[in-house]
């Protein structure tokens, strides 16, 4: 393979979106007509290798994707939900979510004493938590979805185990969510750290 | 510019800062000789000159100042103090400095290592394009039922229901003498007119000694009194300012 | 080329982060030694024919990433600039997290002798170092992420180098020890030591 068929391999590799042929060529600094002629031997070559990947020219330019003999393999590596073991980051934001649904972003951040945003927006993409309209104040609320109650074997969000067990200091009595806000500022620095309650 | 390249123009020292630094550990200048007041001021002009702030490097200049502040310090206590455990011999000191440069060097060394090893991988591009629709949204009557435990957000939450530890402050020594008992202290001692400092602090403990100094420098502010010194470590002469006698004289 | 070995390019393609090797042998429905080998001659043959593409083990999985070769093209077609190189306070902090995971801000603070917060801020944004769990004090602990080990070519953590290997020579070590001990004697010798006062 030349030196311009492999960087064009790259460039569409790269490229999300299909490549107009001038873009192309000015990537790779050669003239249009041996752009196109590299795109077409790459394209075949692709093809007669029967490789895993497809070069062609569609609306707005050339493309890349992976070969349709693929697709059956790849539906079942890909389309099932990504499982891999939660952050502790991700670990507590869910917990908040789950235990104190609805609940916005800002009280999630006050309660862990550090900005929930990129395990908030992991959970959101793996599907775990969504978005439940607006609190009063015009922060986004988060509750839980069906696919979490599916992954952690649970028919409702009424099953989830009782804190009681994990509580390091049960003799306090006050509702949950006031005990995470105060030992949340208190891990702030923002109260003193004595049991006042 | 980082604050290691400071240009000093100092009394025993020309130079950029951190060739300071070298010197002063090596021991081939004198630490005690070294007016740091001198190097503050020559940042401060700096900045001024500048016109903006950058937080980094003055940051980096106020821990090597204050590292400098503290060597120097400690080379100026009297050794064979003993009743003084609060802080470090000048040889611990020393030690503790030492680790400290030595681990900063290591992790400085891991992290040119690290960058340059970023700039050797960045031609590998890595695909960021969105998953073909068909591919997009996994459907939740297809997810494995039961893959996390419940028991992980119980746990995770009982973390976050712990209060911190309140911060243990039994190594920081009690108070056991104030401003204004060392205030009172001096005033007594002031309608005699004037005293030798030495004699305010006969026998006191360096925190007494620390305190009546803030209590003498009250007085002054409140131009109660003032004093004299004719050479560095002569006898320090209190005495009752012009104004504050008069008022007495008046009373 | 065979079929597992295309399929297993076309699904390299698809995923946009590093692929265990037991996924992906579920995936194209082959024993896990026969997905090794097929992966192994897939790198081969993409190195061997001078293609665009690599095949590679990073961050505890197989990736595909574009040929260093194209990255002038690339930089030309995808008008981005480089990733930023990491600035000495951000390359400091991640270098700490690297060697003494799960280590702490203060932690960090302490070593680097400077505050580590916009840097360990910035690092968290670019993806390269996550929330790890908590102190036994509650501070927030850090480590390296997957996306770290990618982007620097790594399989594992435990594949970076000693970090003893940038110490100073114990000739080095020794004489530093030397002068400051010295130096720290000599001067509390030279100074007034009464105790009168």
């Amino acid at each position: 393979m030349n030196e311009v068929e492999r960087t064009l391999e790259a460039l569409l590799f790269l490229s999300a979106d299909p490549v107009p042929l001038d873009a192309l060529a000015e990537a790779v600094q050669a003239p249009l007509h041996v752009t196109a002629s590299a795109l077409e031997s790459l394209r075949e070559s692709l093809d007669f290798e029967r490789r895993g990947l497809v070069v062609r020219e569609v609306a707005g330019g050339w493309a890349m994707s992976s070969h349709p003999d693929a697709e059956e393999a790849a539906r079942r590596l890909l389309r099932k939900p990504r499982t891999p073991p939660l952050t502790p980051a991700q670990a507590e934001t869910l917990a908040i979510v789950a235990y104190l649904q609805p609940v916005s972003r800002p009280e999630i951040a006050r309660i862990r004493g550090v900005s929930a945003e990129s395990a908030a927006a992991t959970l959101i993409e793996r599907g775990l938590i969504e978005e439940a309209g607006r609190s009063r104040f015009g922060a986004v609320l988060y509750r839980t979805t069906e696919l979490f109650l599916r992954l952690f074997g649970l028919n409702e969000v009424g099953d989830l185990p009782d804190v009681a067990e994990w509580d390091p200091s049960p003799e306090v009595e006050a509702a949950l969510r006031d005990r995470l806000l105060r030992a949340g500022e208190a891990r702030a620095g923002l109260a003193p750290a004595t049991d006042s309650a | 510019m980082r604050a290691a390249d400071l240009e000093l123009d100092l009394d025993v020292f020309t130079g950029p800062f951190d060739l300071l630094l070298t010197l002063v550990l090596r021991e081939e200048l004198d630490l005690l000789e070294v007016d740091l007041a001198d190097v503050v001021l020559t940042y401060l002009d700096h900045l001024e000159g500048r016109g903006e702030l950058d937080l980094e490097v003055t940051t980096e200049f106020l821990v090597l100042i204050a590292a400098l502040l503290e060597l120097k310090s400690r080379l100026m206590l009297p050794r064979e103090e003993v009743d003084f455990d609060l802080e470090l011999e000048p040889g611990e000191a020393a030690e503790e400095l030492l680790a400290r440069l030595l681990e900063a060097h290591r992790f400085r060394g891991a992290a040119s290592f690290l960058a340059d090893r970023l700039a050797d991988e960045e031609g590998h591009r890595f695909r960021s394009a969105p998953l073909p629709p068909w591919l997009r949204r996994a459907r939740t009557d297809e997810a494995p039922t039961g893959v996390y435990a419940p028991a992980l957000l119980g746990a995770a939450l009982g973390g976050l229901l712990r209060m911190p530890a309140p911060i243990d402050l039994h190594h920081v020594t009690d108070v056991k003498v104030t401003v204004s008992e060392r205030v009172a202290h001096l005033r007594a001692l002031l309608r005699r007119g004037s005293f030798d400092f030495d004699e305010a602090v006969a026998r006191a403990d360096r925190t007494t000694v620390a305190v009546t100094l803030f209590a003498l420098l009250e007085l002054y502010k409140r131009g109660e009194a003032t004093w004299t010194q004719d050479e560095p470590f002569a006898a320090i002469t209190v005495r009752a300012s012009a104004s504050a006698a008069s008022e007495a004289a008046r009373a």
